[in-house]
């Protein structure tokens, strides 16, 4: 039996490894597409019929927050990008650096998504939980909240995945970084991208409409 | 070590992104009708361009990789397209 | 004895469900004349080139273009033809239905209840003259059922949270299906009834003979008070709320410059959901009566502002 | 034997349970589908029995409601969509391609796992008492109604819908990235094109099954939500988001039968596939334009009128490929040298039954009709055409014809033909009633049906249990050749494609040195020998 190669039986070289295996992220992104896809019809469907209970329920999010955490998951990804863009063995201290400052703004961001959860809570803002709105757009209001909690949600759910694997990540860069690392590190980092674009309209569809009126 | 300044072209959408959020949720502000949901979702899209372009680095990337990203957006539009259009045409 | 189980004996009992029978055949023709060909084909090769048999192998078939697209047209010409064959039968079947006789059909889990104008109600029957088109108006109280009449060749869900219309007129008079064909449950194979066509003379007389009970409409008078409804829609009330007189069946303006007709979904959405479309020039006072009333109570309310249709305000 | 294959490498419990290999990867699914088969169909079993008589005499409606559920989640979702692609395909796309295996071996593994955690979530949801609301779980019935365990059956599907997915996943990047040298694109067998095209639904379509399921967990789980009618919900948009995956799932099932028959037809005529290059863009298009037809499921369900045209008119155009391939089939058969083996009984059987089912679906594709024969057994009658007429059936034929390579063992060629024969009468009888039944108006699911009816249900129980006979003898002659058949050569039948050019079974890594292809699929020499593709 030969050394245990670099890369398994059946590729035929490195690069051809790296570009299967970023090329499977990339599908991977496609199906995720799809998965957000099914909770963005509903919201379509029911804006077009209850334009105005979504415009009141956008309004009783807290745009703070959400502006904040939009920011904030934004320069994450840029560090991520950042410490892709860095990364060689000789400077995987850096990278690992990079990756968990990113991580930290990920959890900062769930935080944040916590104290927004526990305040509409108090505000009885959450269906099948607590919710009690009075008034004629009530019905729409609650779809509207009913999306908000479930995208948001998942969302936070794939944000956890994310920063588990920044975080191994991180420990990797700072114990032994090799170069077969770039792929799983450029891999994480297409993943991380894809949840900060999935956020990118979840903010444009949750935090701004009926904002120009009362 | 090497250098550590970041690559110029990450800076750059960074501050963009940064900055089309900005406009975004000042625009959220202005009465334009239905023209705000257009420009909210409008911003959103080049934001995600942004992200898709550079950090992602599909701009480096050759034609098999665009169509599989472009894929999970084409189907999203059927599922829409198809999906709000019976709800659109009730009578 | 044999002919009962033999599909399509008897013909549908409507005039779109002969159409549908038409329509039935002329798939079936076509289904056979490809399948005919087809295994006359697959048998034909199977004993002409099996492996023992000796025959001519050589001056095969180069691949050719011709076949292919011959092929592939033919079936997109047939496929066509049959679609908008279907189509235009289809849209004949569920045509908006133009002010006939009504009844409403109320199914819950698992019966079905039907409401003649008069009161009237059955429990799993309707009872319908015959050739006369009677319109439903079709609600479910829980899950979605599905209202089907096999003689009739006719079906419609029937989805909780809005209302159904659905037209059916019948030829001969008898008893015929009716069935729940959306599955809702346990008793989903109970859920079955019997559609009773008469002569309109006996139909009168079975009407007449009915235990007497108020008409619908004017039980829904009685609810418009009980539930305070007149207490805004009514003359010299304080608050200001569109008079109901003559309103049924004509065109609305709503406050966003659109108008609407005042139909019976227009009625039961702006009980249940008042503030979705609000007549021009009103304030958005109403409160919701949403899980405050029945399907049936909704109906004879329905039935009630229909009935002020004829005065006026 | 001087040289181990990949059987014979390792016995260890471990060395299954852990294996990154493909081919051991495919017999884990094998075994494991075998058992979900024989679940689905007791329940099937049940059902026939209980319709021999129009009372409900032997079930209750509770039981009954609970068996047909049962019957199709299992069969739907552990049997029909993982079967040929996870099986079959698993073992052959490397072979096939020349690569010495996937391209993400692990991944490859985890979707078994997976696989078997959602099977065994869905079968205890079962085994606690049921579920009630049909495979469909539509609202609000499944989520305000229902008193079933909805909320553990809907996360069995769920996770197994990602083992689908990753399947999906690896088969596309496979085919992509892995190809032998040579292997072009139009050098492909037609099995990779449809398994390519399959593997497009699974990636695209899964997600929205999950986030539909998802969302009628949390609606069951709050006692609100999304679809919920009192608070102004629509049923109508988790039925759009519902069919959205399961009409294409339609295809997921059939299009690697299609693919399969392709590969017998072409070996059992001796011959080149008639039309290579409308076949192989004939799956291309039914996996697109399969995704633009789901409305037809609720033409009566009160969508709009535009809508139940616009789907109407796409159902049929999605018919065209469906004929492209049935005509290219038969003419594949002119002035070739036909031999009848198993497999090819089979691949015979898929072509009438599959047309047989495909001429019905015009009849639902057709507006006014549906109308009509919806939720009624035609409907049922119909997609048992295609799903156990098509794709079982191929599903047989392609473990028949692949069973030498897989376990290195000959079958007894007449037990076999016996059982192709039976499979195919047995089904006849027990579907073609149901037309009728259908036709007369009979709906779906009811458990106790007016005696009118009973003649053709009598018929149709009958048959089915000639069927269950049928669909037990392959687990005897198949399991005793596996242990104690002949053994097979490399090439028993003479196929040119890449697979039979290695032992069999084949080596751990698939083949000695990288094969490199110079040959279109298919070719046989004028004494209709096959051309290897690789030689």
């Amino acid at each position: 039996m030969p050394e245990r190669a670099a890369f398994a039986p059946q590729y035929a070289s490195v690069p051809h490894r790296d570009n299967t295996a970023e090329l499977g992220m990339w599908v991977f992104i496609a199906t995720e597409v799809l998965l957000f896809g099914g909770l963005i019809l509903a919201y379509f469907v029911y804006r077009h019929a209850f334009l105005q209970g979504f415009a009141e329920g956008s309004r009783h999010t807290d745009i703070v927050i959400g502006t904040t955490n939009t920011a904030v998951l934004l320069t994450s990804s840029f560090l991520v990008a950042w410490a892709v863009e860095v990364f060689s063995p000789d400077t995987a201290r850096l990278s690992a650096w990079l990756l968990t400052g990113a991580a930290c703004l990920g959890l900062f961001f769930i935080v944040l998504k916590g104290i927004e959860y526990s305040k509409e809570y108090d505000e009885h803002l959450v269906p099948g939980v607590d919710f009690q709105f009075a008034g004629p757009l009530a019905n729409g209001v609650q779809l509207f909240f009913i999306f908000y909690f479930v995208a948001t949600a998942i969302h936070a759910l794939h944000m956890l995945i994310g920063i588990c694997l920044l975080t191994t990540l991180a420990a990797i860069c700072r114990k032994a970084p090799t170069a077969r690392h770039h792929t799983a590190l450029h891999s994480a980092a297409l993943y991380w991208h894809f949840v900060d674009v999935v956020w990118i309209f979840l903010f444009a569809l949750i935090y701004l409409p009926g904002r120009s009126s009362s | 070590m090497t250098e550590r300044r970041p690559p110029l072209p990450l800076v750059g959408a960074w501050l963009g992104l940064l900055a089309l959020l900005a406009l975004t949720v000042t625009l959220a502000y202005v009465p334009l009708g239905a023209g705000n949901a257009i420009v909210a979702l409008s911003i959103g899209t080049i934001k995600a361009g942004l992200v898709a372009a550079i950090f992602m680095e599909l701009r480096h990337r050759s034609g098999l990789t665009l169509v599989f990203a472009g894929a999970g957006l084409f189907w999203l539009g059927i599922l829409l397209w198809l999906g709000l259009m019976d709800f659109m045409t009730r009578t | 004895m044999w002919r009962q189980w033999i599909p399509f004996w008897q013909p549908g009992l409507s005039p779109q469900s002969g159409d549908v029978d038409l329509l039935f055949a002329g798939l079936l023709i076509a289904s056979a004349v490809v399948l005919g060909l087809l295994f006359f084909l697959l048998t034909l090769f199977c004993v002409r080139y099996r492996s023992g048999n000796q025959t001519d192998r050589e001056h095969r078939v180069a691949k050719s273009w011709h076949w292919e697209v011959g092929w592939t047209a033919a079936s997109l010409v047939g496929f066509l033809g049959l679609f908008v064959w279907g189509a235009s039968v289809y849209f004949e079947m569920y045509k908006t239905p133009a002010d006939e006789l009504d009844v409403f059909v109320v199914a819950k889990q698992w019966m079905w209840k039907t409401q003649h104008p008069g009161g009237q109600a059955e429990i799993n029957a309707l009872h319908v003259p015959v050739k006369r088109p009677v319109r439903l108006v079709m609600a479910s109280q829980d899950v979605i059922h599905s209202f089907f009449i096999p003689a009739l060749r006719l079906k419609h869900d029937v989805v909780p949270g809005r209302y159904q219309d659905l037209e059916i007129e019948v030829d001969r008079p008898g008893q015929y299906h009716l069935f729940c064909a959306e599955y809702c449950g346990t008793d989903h194979s109970g859920m079955i009834g019997e559609i009773v066509a008469m002569e309109p003379a006996d139909f009168s007389n079975w009407l007449a003979q009915q235990a007497p009970s108020s008409p619908l409409a004017a039980e829904g008078g009685a609810l418009f008070r009980e539930l305070g409804c007149s207490g805004c829609h009514g003359n010299g009330s304080k608050v200001r709320a569109p008079p109901l007189e003559g309103v049924y069946g004509r065109p609305v303006p709503l406050s966003d410059g659109s108008t609407v007709i005042a139909d019976d979904k227009y009625i039961r959405d702006s009980i249940l959901l008042p503030r979705s479309q609000i007549v021009a020039s009103y304030e958005p006072l109403m409160p919701s009566f949403e899980g405050k009333v029945s399907e049936d109570q909704l109906l004879r309310l329905v039935m009630y502002i229909k009935s002020l249709a004829g005065r006026s305000s | 034997m001087s040289e181990t294959n990949y059987l014979t490498t390792d016995y260890t419990l471990r060395s299954w349970f852990l294996t990154t290999d493909h081919k051991r990867i495919a017999i884990l699914y094998f075994a494991s589908l075998i058992f979900f088969f024989f679940i689905g169909g007791a329940a099937a079993t049940v059902i026939r029995i209980e319709l021999a008589t129009p009372q409900g005499d032997l079930v209750s409606s509770d039981t009954y409601n609970r068996l047909f559920t049962m019957h199709g989640i299992i069969m739907v979702w552990f049997f029909l969509i993982p079967s040929i692609p996870n099986t079959l395909g698993n073992f052959v796309v490397p072979l096939m391609i020349g690569a010495r295996d996937l391209a993400f071996p692990r991944l490859n593994l985890m979707s078994w796992y997976i696989f078997m955690l959602g099977g065994c979530t869905t079968l205890f949801a079962i085994f606690a008492g049921g579920i009630d609301t049909g495979w469909t779980f539509y609202t609000p019935f499944s989520t305000l109604y229902s008193n079933s365990y909805v909320i553990l059956a809907a996360a069995g599907v769920f996770i197994a819908g990602f083992s689908s997915i990753l399947t999906g996943l690896n088969f596309i990047v496979s085919i992509h990235r892995l190809r032998a040298p040579g292997l072009t694109w139009y050098r492909l067998p037609l099995f990779l094109w449809s398994l390519y095209a399959t593997s497009v639904i699974l990636v695209l379509a899964t997600p929205v099954l999950a986030i539909t399921l998802l969302l009628i967990a949390t609606e069951r789980f709050f006692g609100v939500g999304i679809f919920d009618p009192r608070i102004g919900g629509d049923p109508l948009l988790f039925q759009h988001l519902f069919w959205f995956y399961s009409h294409p799932a339609v295809y997921i099932m059939i299009l690697p039968g299609m693919g399969v028959i392709n590969e017998l037809i072409s070996c059992f005529s001796r011959k080149e596939v008639f039309g290579y290059k409308f076949v192989a863009w004939a799956s291309l298009a039914i996996a697109a334009v399969g995704f633009l037809v789901w409305g037809h499921h609720m033409f009566v369900s009160g969508q709009s009128l535009v809508a139940s045209l616009v789907f109407s008119f796409m159902s049929f155009i999605v018919a065209v490929p469906s004929a492209i391939k049935v005509f290219n089939w038969t003419a594949t058969l002119h002035k070739g040298l036909l031999r009848f083996d198993a497999p090819m009984l089979y691949a015979l059987g898929f072509i009438g039954l599959f047309t047989i089912g495909g001429l019905t679906g015009l009849f639902l594709a057709c507006l006014a009709y549906d109308v009509h024969a919806t939720d009624t057994y035609f409907v049922v009658a119909h997609f048992h055409y295609i799903m156990v007429g098509g794709m079982v059936t191929a599903y047989f034929g392609g473990l028949h014809y692949w069973w030498p390579k897989i376990t290195g063992r000959l079958y007894s060629e007449h037990w076999a033909r016996a059982a192709a024969v039976l499979i195919f009468f047995g089904f006849n009888l027990t579907f073609f009633p149901q037309f009728i039944l259908g036709a007369e108006g009979m709906p779906r699911r009811y458990h106790i049906y007016p005696p009118e009816f009973q003649v053709w249900n009598v018929l149709s129980s009958g048959g089915a249990a000639i069927l269950a006979l049928a669909y037990l003898m392959p687990l005897f002659y198949l399991g005793y050749s596996a242990f104690f058949g002949p053994r097979a050569p490399a090439n028993p039948w003479d196929a040119p494609g890449l697979e039979w050019q290695t032992s069999s079974p084949p080596p751990e890594h698939n083949f000695a040195t990288q094969p490199v292809v110079t040959r279109k699929p298919y070719q046989y020499n004028r004494n209709f020998q096959a051309e290897p593709q690789n030689a």
